[in-house]
């Protein structure tokens, strides 16, 4: 087995980071972020060296027995690079922020352990091999997740804490419930690019819808489509870097990530469109789309109206994917990246305010602009990029979406594209003009000196990087590598007989 | 061999009444005394059965002295914790209802 | 037939024993009645053909026991609802 | 080679607790530290023995059955020994820390922990019916002497509950004996197996009485009522030997009977029935646990959660495919192993945490997720098997179970899977949210030895671990007798 | 109410359960009579296992690890019974008696009770007897002394006792070992060494019997002004 040591070692650099941190004692903060930092940058490097290598079409797995009859297995194939890049990529500027963020507070030992677990537990899921393996690491995001969380320890946070757990694991059995039926039946099926169940048994198709059903809603609750989305706003109450984390890299993007999984290389997407199960798919994301932005347009509190904003566009993941063809397809996943890009930096940037400003609420931001220019800036390109401008990140997922849904026959789903950009101009377009047009009122609620800058330079910055990618990625989407070329080529391989 | 057959059933009934001896009374001793007679009955049913099947066998009185010598062992075990449970509570019973919900 | 006769009386009086030791409202009749019953145990265990039992039967379930139990039963009297030491 | 090996697992305890009875607590502490890696050593060398060359007979005194007795050491059993030689030897050690020198009483753990490690030797390897009474005895009486130790009142009144319950349930599986033997002539489990191979009413009464009495001393729902408060009052390493061990014996006795007998005796109803109890037991003992306000009621009703899913096996290993069977009795399998690592790992944190916030209640745990990390860490690794969540072993036997009731058809015991796991969150993460709540002032805690804190994270880490290991481990448990017999 | 209705549920159960039992019963006596292999076995085995009363045979040669285990039981009781014992003096002065005529008969009676038991022993090996009756009726003469309050010092919890609880325990044990150590299996005898060893260890048995059995009869808490001496919490 060549190649072996690659996911492995992929797995192990944060698994072992989070072994250290959690064997050092509190005080010791600088080991502590030398031992972050270069794990994260390892990491990055493993991703990006594997990602060159199954470009160049070698293979890097491996695979066992763990139970009878069930292998644990790991893969990087295209799309697990999409995934894994997007994660590695991000938990190198989440780290950053974070070292930033909780400068000075307590618990830090506890809190970058779980924080290392919880990536280690995405690179899990985007290199799972099959579904089982995918449960396996699927269940340890929600149990690392959780401390973080809860990591504030106010009443507060434990009711937001107590309802994420109760979601998830709720969740969580439910998918086992559809793993175990789908093992039961078919056995145990390695992800593969056209998936697996196109010669089975008519008799078997109505187990096959159910067990569709149940994956999905097992999946839906962490990908927070309607009405399984309660647990997201509660969970605002944790710092800011956890929403970064739940928000745009592990949590919702693991759900999306495993409808992926399930529609394509376990279903195969043309199997999944002639048991019809794709038709419902898109309505419910539809529905989630639409719904979502209209209720971030009446949060008042910053981060929930970002809560809001992300049940939509995880939404338009689940969209892209429910519309048969290669466009929608390119469209979805594009945007598993594109949108974590972008909501990572508004997290970001709403962070910078609470932590420099004091500010929560969006009425509060007036003013902000010139005195957080970088910040506000990136808010901004980030905000644009939301309500897909060209030639930002979202316009590029935007207008693929709306090609994959004339391609697929499903023409109603391009008012609801723009009816949902209409309504992210609405909630969007208010924050940036009272950031940059409105005075400011009196003074800020609880203002800090943060360093020379407008604030903390490992708050300012990774906010900058970002916002800078979110206009790469949009400008530069027909370079080779770019997010929309790796799409293109997952999807063609997809596609193929 | 019918002799045996009536050991036999002696033993039976008082499996019964032991149990239900050990089941029903609160008092701790007689429910150490309801064991005692629990165990005899079982002890006549090893021993009867299969005499009266067989005739004597040797196996199973050496299998009745030892249950004999586990019964008494814990017999006198129990005696001395039921006796300390009295010198420090004073109560000869354990108490019943809402135990599960200290 | 009369080895059976007396067997079941032997049986009957067993089980009245029993009975009484079970039954008895006075714990000290109790604890006599099962001081007999370990007796006639013996009994049975020689009309069983099992001498070995019998006779730990007779050392046992009639001698140790009964004083064991007659002890007990003379403690629990001499003390009723005495102890207060309650600790935890 | 294996013969000694064999004497020499057999001698172990038994020399040792007489040894250490003559010793003073210290002294006795450190015979015991020799003995726990001789009997580690002796029961990892069968183990290996076994997974190499597969099981054998071992005839004691060199007489055969069914007169003489027969040790089964296969697969399975060696496994138990293995598992009881890693959880004894970590409760030891850390009962050498965690008790008190200084009371007199304290020096009567050591030969007591002793005998029970030889009553569950033999009670793993046992292949004889009647010894199996004897050796349920041996380990009854070590633990209610355990439970006991110090003679507080609160002690003393579990100890009585659990004392009567288990001699009950002695002595029903003990008349189950009797009319087994009155019936095939035959003492050894074998021997009995094979006469029984038509259905016979008498048969039949006797596997149900002796699953009755099992069933009680293994405290299944409703039987239990006697196990919180002896797995709450005792001290934390005692309640882990008793959690983690003692409670498998007689169910593991129960489950070797059953499968040698239930199947030639029709006796569906009663798997199901046994099947019923199990998950309402599960669903019981959660809800007690949520409800607790000490710490170590929680882990204790767990406990009788957990022993529910045990009794799973029952109805899925009855009238079902024999492939469906041998996965529900490998997840059953890695159940008792996984909870014997997790529980006792978890009552010894729960030992740690209580000595530190110096309270028996939940609400005490305030702010030792920011002091005391590493117990209360250990404590949510054993929570996360208990719960079933993967990779831990729980998980895998969860998973297996899962199979194997959907693959019988029997659905509604995975719904008491589901609805069990989900429980188990529950009331792990209701002791999560307790240590995680903030308080304002400085560390106010006392920081127990590092020894201390070590021992339950390795029992921890290895529950979690046995999922990743889990078809190494399956596959020894299956192994075939070598058809050797050892005897002169 | 509900304690009646359980009650009532109890009872109803033990009724039933009676009655499957004398239904099994039924079934099980209406069996043929067949030759009892085990029976058979045991006395084609006999000669070789160095005694002659088939009971004793069965115990402490084919059946011996019941035997041990057995004791072990009885050990634990007797550690857990003087781990309990809160008394520091042994001679209970209530319960001396005063009355001279029964002395006189105790002393009679102790010297007679000890050799009937040395008798039961020594005659176990070939007729009814052994080393558990002989080791009871110790036990009894000694509640009989103790009850007339003659001094029992090595009854004090210490070294003595416990060593005396244990006696012939580990000489069962070590006999035990020896023939695993030969070669053979645990608890095999040197061949011819049988009967020898089995008197030993039936020898040391009643001695241990009787100290345990009295020991439990000793340790049950005496004095009502004792110390209540509870542990520490957890």
């Amino acid at each position: 087995m060549s190649g072996a040591w690659l996911p492995l070692a992929t797995l192990a650099t944060s698994l072992l980071a989070s072994l250290i941190i959690f064997a050092l004692p509190e005080h010791r903060h600088s080991i502590r972020t030398t031992v972050n930092i270069l794990a994260a940058t390892l990491k990055l490097a493993l991703v990006a060296a594997m990602t060159w290598g199954v470009f160049q079409g070698r293979f890097y797995g491996i695979s066992y027995e763990m139970l009878p009859g069930v292998r644990f297995v790991l893969r990087a194939d295209a799309v697990a690079m999409l995934f894994a890049g997007l994660s590695a990529l991000l938990w190198l500027f989440t780290t950053l922020y974070a070292v930033g963020y909780l400068e000075g507070s307590p618990n830090r030992s506890r809190f970058f352990g779980f924080f290392s677990l919880c990536v280690a537990s995405t690179l899990g899921i985007a290199l799972a091999g099959n579904l089982f393996t995918f449960f396996l690491f699927y269940e340890m995001l929600t149990l690392s997740t959780y401390p973080l969380v809860v990591h504030r320890g106010t009443p507060k946070a434990l009711r937001a804490g107590r309802q994420y757990i109760i979601y998830t694991l709720g969740g969580g059995a439910v998918l086992l419930l559809g793993v175990v039926l789908l093992y039961q039946l078919e056995g145990d099926l390695a992800f593969r690019e056209t998936g697996h169940l196109m010669g089975s048994d008519p008799a078997r198709y109505p187990a096959l819808i159910g067990i569709f059903a149940l994956l999905v809603a097992g999946l839906g609750v962490k990908a927070a489509l309607v009405p399984l989305h309660g647990w997201l706003p509660t969970a605002m109450v944790a710092p800011a870097p956890v929403s970064a984390l739940l928000h745009a890299v592990a949590v919702v993007k693991a759900g999306a990530f495993g409808i992926v999984r399930v529609v394509y290389d376990i279903y195969g997407i043309d199997f999944a469109a002639s048991l019809g199960v794709l038709e419902p798919l898109a309505w419910v994301a539809a529905f989630t789309v639409i719904y979502g932005s209209l209720r971030a347009l009446w949060q008042s509190d910053l981060k929930r109206r970002l809560a809001f904003s992300t049940v939509s566009q995880i939404a338009y993941i689940v969209l892209g994917i429910s519309l048969f063809g290669p466009l929608g397809t390119v469209g979805g996943l594009v945007h598993l990246l594109h949108q974590g890009i972008m909501k990572v930096t508004l997290f970001f940037c709403a962070g910078n305010y609470a932590e420099t400003l004091g500010v929560h609420r969006v009425d509060e931001l007036d003013g902000a602009g010139p005195r957080m220019p970088l910040t506000s800036l990136a808010f901004t390109v980030a905000a644009f990029g939301m309500i897909g401008i060209p030639p930002l990140a979202g316009f590029v997922t935007k207008w693929m979406l709306g090609r994959g849904a004339l391609a697929a026959d499903m023409a109603w789903v391009i008012p609801v594209l723009l009816l949902s950009s209409l309504l992210n101009a609405l909630y969007f377009l208010p924050i940036v003009y009272r950031l940059w047009f409105r005075p400011l009122r009196g003074d800020w609620p609880a203002e800090r000196a943060l360093g020379r800058l407008e604030t903390h330079a490992l708050l300012l910055w990774p906010p900058v990087f970002t916002a800078v990618l979110t206009v790469l990625v949009g400008v530069l989407a027909a370079a080779p590598f770019s997010p929309l070329a790796w799409a293109d080529l997952v999807a063609l391989r997809m596609y193929l007989p | 061999m019918t002799s045996a057959l009536l050991y036999v059933l002696a033993g039976a009934l008082l499996c019964g009444g032991g149990l239900a001896g050990c089941l029903l009374v609160r008092h701790l001793l007689r429910r150490l005394l309801a064991f005692n007679l629990l165990g005899s009955g079982v002890f006549l049913l090893l021993v009867g059965l299969p005499a009266h099947r067989h005739g004597s066998d040797p196996v199973t009185h050496a299998l009745v002295l030892t249950g004999i010598v586990v019964a008494v062992a814990a017999t006198a075990l129990a005696l001395v914790l039921i006796r300390r449970y009295f010198h420090l509570t004073g109560r000869v019973s354990l108490p019943t209802g809402r135990q599960e919900d200290r | 037939m009369t080895e059976l006769w007396l067997d079941g009386l032997l049986v009957c009086a067993l089980l009245a024993t029993a009975a009484g030791a079970l039954l008895s409202r006075d714990l000290f009749r109790a604890v006599v009645m099962f001081i007999a019953f370990g007796l006639l145990m013996s009994l049975a265990w020689v009309r069983l053909r099992a001498p070995d039992i019998a006779l730990a039967e007779a050392i046992i379930g009639a001698g140790l026991s009964g004083v064991l139990f007659l002890d007990a039963v003379s403690h629990l009297r001499r003390r009723p609802a005495g102890g207060a030491a309650e600790d935890d | 080679m294996s013969s000694l090996l064999m004497a020499g697992l057999l001698f172990t305890p038994l020399a040792w607790a007489v040894l250490c009875l003559l010793l003073a607590f210290r002294a006795a502490r450190l015979a015991s530290v020799i003995g726990m890696l001789l009997q580690m050593a002796l029961s990892l060398a069968l183990w290996a023995w076994v997974a190499e060359q597969g099981g054998f007979f071992y005839h004691l005194g060199g007489w055969a059955p069914p007169l003489g007795i027969g040790l089964r050491v296969d697969g399975l059993a060696v496994t138990f020994v293995l598992l009881t030689a890693l959880v004894g030897a970590a409760c030891g050690l850390h009962a050498g820390l965690y008790l008190d020198p200084s009371r007199p009483w304290q020096r009567y753990f050591w030969p007591l922990f002793w005998m029970l490690w030889a009553g569950l030797n033999a009670v793993w390897l046992a292949g004889d019916l009647f010894n199996l009474y004897v050796g349920l005895e041996l380990i009854t009486l070590a633990a209610v002497g355990l439970v006991v130790l110090g003679g507080a009142a609160p002690a003393l009144e579990a100890a009585l509950r659990y004392l009567f319950a288990a001699l009950i349930g002695s002595l029903a599986y003990l008349l189950g004996v009797a009319l087994l033997y009155a019936e095939f002539g035959s003492l050894s489990l074998v021997g009995v197996g094979e006469g029984a191979g038509s259905a016979s009413p008498a048969a039949s009464f006797a596997l149900l009485i002796m699953l009755f009495g099992l069933a009680v001393k293994a405290a299944l729902f409703p039987g239990h009522t006697w196990l919180p408060p002896a797995h709450g009052i005792a001290r934390a390493p005692v309640s882990a030997l008793l959690s983690g061990l003692v409670v498998k014996a007689a169910f593991y006795v129960a489950a070797r009977v059953w499968l040698e007998l239930g199947p030639a005796l029709e006796a569906a109803v009663v798997g199901v029935l046994l099947g019923v109890a199990g998950s309402a037991a599960v669903c019981w003992g959660s809800w007690q646990a949520l409800r607790q306000p000490q710490l170590k009621l929680v882990v204790a009703w767990s406990s009788v959660a957990q022993i529910g899913y045990l009794f799973l096996l029952f109805p899925l290993s009855h009238g079902v495919p024999e492939a469906v069977s041998l996965q529900a009795q490998q997840g059953v399998t890695l159940q008792v192993i996984s909870h014997a690592l997790a529980k006792s790992a978890m009552f010894l944190a729960a030992g740690n945490l209580i000595l530190s916030v110096r309270s028996k209640r939940v609400e005490a745990l305030a702010g030792v997720s920011r002091y005391l990390p590493l117990s209360l860490f250990s404590f949510g690794l054993a929570g996360v098997s208990l719960m079933g969540m993967p990779p831990s072993g729980g998980f895998a036997a969860k998973w297996l179970l899962l199979q194997a009731s959907l693959a019988s058809g029997q659905w509604w015991w995975a719904a008491v899977l589901l609805v069990g796991g989900l429980l188990a969150a529950a009331y792990v993460f209701r002791i999560y949210r307790a240590s995680f709540q903030e308080v304002e002032e400085s560390d106010p805690f006392y920081h127990p030895p590092r020894s201390l804190e070590i021992i339950p994270l390795v029992l921890a880490l290895l529950a979690l671990g046995l999922g990743l290991v889990a078809e190494p481990v399956l596959s020894v448990l299956g192994l075939p007798f070598g058809g050797e017999v050892l005897s002169p | 109410m509900i304690e009646r209705a359980r009650q009532a549920l109890l009872g109803a159960a033990c009724l039933l359960f009676t009655v499957c039992l004398l239904w099994a019963v039924r079934h099980l006596v209406a069996l043929p009579a067949e030759q009892q292999a085990l029976s058979v076995l045991l006395s084609r085995w006999l000669p070789d296992s160095g005694v002659s009363h088939p009971v004793t045979a069965v115990l402490l040669n084919f059946r011996s690890y019941d035997t041990l285990l057995e004791i072990g039981v009885l050990v634990i009781a007797g550690m857990v019974g003087i781990s309990l014992a809160r008394t520091s003096a042994l001679e209970d002065p209530a319960m001396r008696s005063a009355d001279p005529l029964l002395h006189a008969l105790l002393r009679l009676f102790l010297p007679l009770l000890v050799l009937l038991a040395g008798w039961l022993l020594w005659a176990g090996s070939s007729r009814p007897g052994g080393a558990f009756q002989a080791g009871a009726l110790l036990a009894a003469a000694g509640v009989l002394g103790r009850l007339a309050g003659l001094p029992m010092a090595f009854l004090r919890p210490g070294t003595l006792l416990r060593a005396g609880l244990v006696l012939g325990f580990s000489v069962f044990l070590l006999i035990a070992l020896l023939g695993a150590l030969d070669g053979r299996a645990f608890l095999a005898y040197p061949p011819g060494l049988a009967g020898a060893l089995i008197l030993v260890i039936e020898a040391g048995l009643s001695l241990s019997i009787g100290m345990i059995l009295l020991a439990l009869f000793v340790s049950a808490p005496v004095a009502p002004e004792e110390d209540a001496d509870g542990g520490p919490p957890a």
